[in-house]
């Protein structure tokens, strides 16, 4: 769809992933709110059409791209080149730093310290493909169908070791009152990784828009706003990279 | 108009030639008795006469409709003849009021009223007027067979077709449906029954017929057949039924 | 943003498990409209469609339900039929409900004794009226136990929406976990939810087998 | 929408996919194994047991039937950790299911157990043999003629519920599936090529189980001959 | 030895009293007849004996073995005392030899070449030698009952009962089931059988034991029970029967 479409439409769908507090959560009853349907809202509000927050999970949003289920996704995808055949990826409009996290008594400094060890990560996050590249001996890695769960079987002893969002870990073991036997392996910062809103792969004209968009929100401070709002600290990493 | 022409019937179950050829007359008001060996085809027969088995050579004209290998209007022709069976087969989830009068009401489209009237004539013919209201299962073997001639009678058949409708009964339950069958009779009803009780055969039907291997073996007056049969099949199988 | 389990939590999963029951009303209407169609057809219908429904029925019965859910909900986006979120979902369900109540059914049709068509067919009865009038109450009677307990397999499959974005009590559960990182309250209630919607459900189907061959009770 | 399929990009990653083919091949055997033996016994100690475990067998057949299974995994990856019992992923992933298959197939071997005459049972007493000769001898094989359809069917619908054990990182077809999809970006592709490996393990193990049958059978007329008109009562979706 | 006393048993079914204080004596090789209306107790008197029933009072010695209330061993008074019921009960997953001979072999632990000679001995006794490879369904009722005696006699009984072997079968395969008995008490057998077969009570039966409403109404030598009957009951019966 082009711009002019959309807003003969009067309407734009945007695929959200849901479930991963704090960049999204969900109300009692059931709406889904957060740092990425606020961005979601910057979109259609620039485009001064109606918005249609569709909420997808890690397995269902390319298909609902594909499948003109949603004009586009903000669904926390990395852009790899490998992906980046299928879909067209914006220039990024956020990042996380992705950290270990583990029991205090473990000793975590290198990556070689996570030989032979379980690890939990979302399933076909790119904290995966990152640490597959690592390739570390004797590294298990076990998958989880999403965030949450891949820290909670850290937190229920199932593996040695999670690959998170460090805002995330840090946010949850003081919540969760397990700061005293967990914590964020400070010396073994993995990567800074970096979202990009998705599209299908002819959508040049409304990828032009949204890089722009980006551009603009990044320059006018309401990405670090917004993002502070939810997680209480500003984009980390400085100054969001383009291509 | 109410008579039977069987002429020169043949039926095959795939490569088994079941009916060979048969002929039969019925004239109205008279009635035939089928008589023979398990297997001989009688049953074959009978369901041919109604159209529930197809032919495959031959013709039968029965109460005015006439059937062919290539098969007539069934439907018009099975609401002048009615059949019988060994098996009641009364629908379980009717009262006995309702199974008499459901193909007086659904195929003749009878208003409610005058089909109850029907029905509760012909369970008064049958001696099961104070039924009306009970289920099948609630009736025995001789009852529910008499219901079941009830249901044929109400759609006020031409001809009636009668097999084996005492064999599944206890003696004494068998006199009170012979009972009715020859009431029937004595009014002038066109019939074909098939039969074990060749006493019952002797004294109500005009003429009997004697099947063997899918042919008429012999026939002729009740009262000569049995007297004095030709051949030996009849001689033997007439003997042996009396022991 | 990450709270406790409490009172709230509660709420939203009751909210949820309306999502879950509505979900199902749908999927066993559609379901059913389309199961019964295919039950006749693979009953009364001529040789190639009564094996292209056994076809489609095994291939269903063959594939793991959250793949037929994927591939019916963006099939049907491929196709440019969109329907609104609740819909589509319950379409999705109803694909693989369709399938098994197909078979369920033509079950029970052909649990009816083959002499009560033809003494219906004796009468004079055309085949849409020995359907109406003496098969298909009688297929009925027979179908209730059965059907009622695969209501609860809707039921507790309906969760497979929650691939294509629908919080019902399954995802709701899930986003509670992933809120609370309280997994055993969390599910422990989830799971007494699923129970009291499905238990009544089982123990009726249990009370109707039982009364099968009571073929009465208008 | 002209969306082309590309099965290429999915196809290179077939050793993956074989991969967790095979997973899904044995966690499914290991779990039919462990859930047909706990349904055998549940089902002998509900009909011939004492009162006291036929009510709590009675209770673990409800819990199981009526709640989903990918709860029942999630109580029992991290839920039984709280107790102090900390499975693997496979394992739970095989525990799981395999609970959940002995509750379906309680109710079945149940309805099999129950379908043999009395009289049979009695005249086996008759002749002197003990209890558990008679349900050897005479009870076992024929209840299973008689069961045989709806149990497979519940075999089945346990090797489709497999697929929801990736839930929790046990590696089976479909955590296989969800890898190459990250990688790759082709969802729809990868999933139909997926449906179509599981159609046709599903129906590899129906033709197992028909010859089983027909081994199990061999001296009687096998109970369906006819691979296309399996009669199963599907009390239970795996899914 | 193989002989039965029975003395003073009383059975109830909840608050029904089926057997009321019935004492009868069998002496070893005697033959006694158990004659009575449907619901005198026959049967359940019969399942006393072999222990498939338990006793509420009274005493019962059977070839050297002891039922009380409290029960005995039932399974060892199991080996030495045969039944056979009116439903032939063959098992219908094992051919004709592999029924007869399964009781040796498990109970026994007779090995498996031995059992099958004593099975075809059996099996020739009661004139069915060439059917040991069939299975029940393939044979006619008689046969299966014939199938059935040789089953129980594989176990070489001292005492056997049998209850109304023949009341399921026609009179052509009566017959046939009749003989073997004759043969079997002829050759010494010790027996009670419960027949409603009036003849061949008085032929093959050295006493009679008529039973009415749970208790022994009247008891002796067959000839006489039958010639001259005392009770009104007995009379009437007798008559009933001979109808
Ligand atoms: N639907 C069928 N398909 C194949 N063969 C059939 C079918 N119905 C009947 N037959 C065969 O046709 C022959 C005649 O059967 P039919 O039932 O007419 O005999 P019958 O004289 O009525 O015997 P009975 O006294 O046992 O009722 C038999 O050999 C039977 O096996
Ligand atoms: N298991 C049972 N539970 C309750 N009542 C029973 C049971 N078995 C038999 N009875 C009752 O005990 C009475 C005697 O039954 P039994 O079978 O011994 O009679 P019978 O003399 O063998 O009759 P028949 O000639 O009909 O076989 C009957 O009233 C019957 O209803
Ligand atoms: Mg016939
Ligand atoms: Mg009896």
């Amino acid at each position: 769809v082009t711009i002019p479409e959309i807003m003969e439409k009067g309407t734009i769908s945007i695929g959200v992933l849901t479930g991963l507090p704090p960049y999204d959560t969900t109300d009692s009853s059931g709406n889904t709110d957060g740092f990425l349907v606020d961005l979601a809202r910057e979109v259609a509000k620039s485009l001064d059409v109606e918005l249609d927050v569709v909420p997808v999970t890690n397995a269902s949003r390319v298909a609902a791209l594909e499948s003109g289920r949603v004009d586009m996704l903000i669904a926390m995808t990395t852009a790899t080149p490998q992906r980046a055949r299928s879909l067209l990826f914006t220039n990024p409009y956020g990042s996380y730093q992705m950290t270990i996290v583990g029991p205090k008594d473990a000793e975590i400094r290198t990556l070689a310290d996570l030989e032979g060890k379980k690890i939990s990560v979302p399933k076909g996050s790119t904290q995966e493909a990152t640490l597959i590249s690592y390739n570390i001996p004797g590294l298990q890695i076990e998958r989880f169908d999403d965030d949450a769960l891949a820290m909670q079987a850290l937190l229920s002893g199932q593996v040695d070791a999670t690959a998170a969002v460090a805002v995330l870990a840090n946010d949850l073991l003081k919540k969760r009152g397990v700061d005293d036997q967990f914590e964020v392996k400070e010396d073994l910062p993995l990567y800074t990784l970096y979202w990009s809103m998705a599209l299908r792969a002819d959508e040049w004209n409304l990828h032009q828009y949204l890089n722009n968009l980006i551009y603009y929100l990044e320059v006018t401070g309401v990405l670090d706003d917004l993002h502070k709002k939810w997680t209480g600290v500003p984009i980390p990493g400085g100054k969001l990279p383009t291509f | 108009m109410s008579s039977v022409h069987i002429r020169d019937v043949k039926k095959y179950f795939g490569a088994l030639c079941v009916l060979d050829g048969v002929s039969i007359n019925v004239e109205p008001s008279e009635v035939v008795a089928v008589i023979g060996r398990s297997g001989s085809g009688k049953s074959t027969m009978l369901r041919c006469i109604n159209g529930l088995e197809r032919i495959q050579q031959g013709r039968i004209e029965v109460a005015g409709h006439t059937i062919t290998p290539e098969a007539g209007d069934l439907r018009s022709l099975r609401k002048e003849v009615g059949i019988v069976f060994q098996s009641y087969n009364l629908f379980p989830h009717l009262t006995v009021l309702e199974n008499i009068t459901l193909a007086p009401r659904v195929v003749k489209r009878i208003g409610r009223d005058e089909a109850d009237e029907i029905g509760r004539e012909a369970l008064r013919r049958v001696g099961l007027e104070e039924k009306s209201g009970a289920y099948a299962d609630e009736l025995s073997g001789g009852q529910q067979q008499r219901v079941a001639i009830a249901r044929s009678m109400a759609m006020k058949p031409k001809v009636m077709l009668f097999d084996e409708v005492t064999s599944a009964l206890d003696p004494e339950l068998t006199g009170e449906v012979l009972k009715t069958m020859e009431e029937l009779a004595e009014a002038g009803m066109t019939m074909i029954l098939v039969t074990h009780e060749m006493g019952f055969a002797r004294q109500v039907a005009n003429k009997t017929v004697f099947m063997h291997l899918g042919k008429v073996w012999e026939e002729g007056p009740s009262a000569e057949l049995f007297g004095a049969p030709r051949t030996p099949e009849l001689q033997n199988f007439v003997s042996s039924s009396l022991k | 943003m990450i709270q406790d389990f409490g009172w709230s939590s509660v709420e939203f999963l009751a909210r949820a498990s309306l999502w879950t029951i509505g979900l199902s009303i749908i999927a066993f209407l559609i379901g059913g409209a389309i199961g019964l169609t295919l039950a006749l057809l693979r009953v009364l219908g001529p040789r190639p469609v009564k094996l292209a429904i056994a076809g489609y029925i095994q291939i269903v019965q063959a594939t793991p339900l959250l793949i037929v859910v994927f591939i019916v909900f963006f099939g049907l986006s491929f196709a440019g039929l969109y329907f609104p979120p609740l819909l589509a979902a319950g379409i999705s369900v109803s694909v693989y409900a369709s399938a098994y109540l197909a078979d369920i059914w033509r079950g029970c049709i052909e649990a009816v004794p083959r002499p009560q068509w033809e003494a219906a067919d004796a009468l004079a009865f055309s085949l849409p009226q020995q359907l109406r009038y003496v098969v298909l109450p009688q297929a009925f009677r027979i179908a209730l136990g059965p059907t009622v307990g695969f209501m609860v397999q809707i039921v507790k499959n309906t969760s497979v929406t929650a691939l294509i974005g629908f919080v019902e009590l399954t995802r709701a559960g899930q986003l509670l976990n992933n809120m609370t990182f309280q997994p055993f309250i969390v599910f422990i209630t989830v799971a007494a939810f699923y129970f009291a919607i499905c238990y009544p459900l089982s123990y009726l189907s249990e009370k109707l087998k039982g009364k099968r061959r009571v073929q009465r009770a208008h | 929408m002209a969306y082309e399929l590309q099965f290429g990009p999915v196809l290179k990653f077939w050793p993956d996919i074989a991969q967790g083919a095979v997973n899904t091949l044995v966690l499914s055997a290991e779990t039919i194994a462990l859930g047909v033996t706990i349904g055998l016994a549940a089902a002998i100690a509900r009909t011939d047991g004492p009162r006291w475990l036929g009510a709590l067998v009675t209770v673990y057949v409800e819990a199981f039937r009526n709640t989903p299974l990918l709860v029942q995994l999630f109580l029992v990856f991290f839920g039984l950790p709280l107790i102090g019992l900390s499975f693997s992923a496979d394992m739970a992933a095989l525990l799981a299911i395999a609970l959940n298959l002995g509750a379906y197939s309680t109710e079945i071997f149940r309805a099999g157990l129950l379908a043999i005459p009395k009289t049979q049972i009695e005249a086996g007493l008759a002749l002197g043999m003990s209890r558990l000769q008679v349900i050897r001898y005479i009870v076992v094989v024929p209840a299973l003629r008689i069961i045989y359809p709806a149990l497979t069917g519940q075999l089945t619908l346990t090797l489709l519920g497999t697929s929801i054990a990736s839930a929790i990182s046990a590696k089976e077809l479909t955590s296989a599936a969800s890898i190459v999809e990250s990688f790759t970006f082709r969802s729809f592709e990868t999933y139909l090529v997926v449906a179509v490996i599981y159609i046709g393990l599903t129906f590899t193990f129906r033709f197992l189980y028909y010859l089983v049958g027909l081994w199990l059978f061999r001296r009687r007329k096998p109970p369906k001959p006819d691979l296309l008109q399996e009669d199963l009562d599907p009390v239970g979706s795996g899914a």
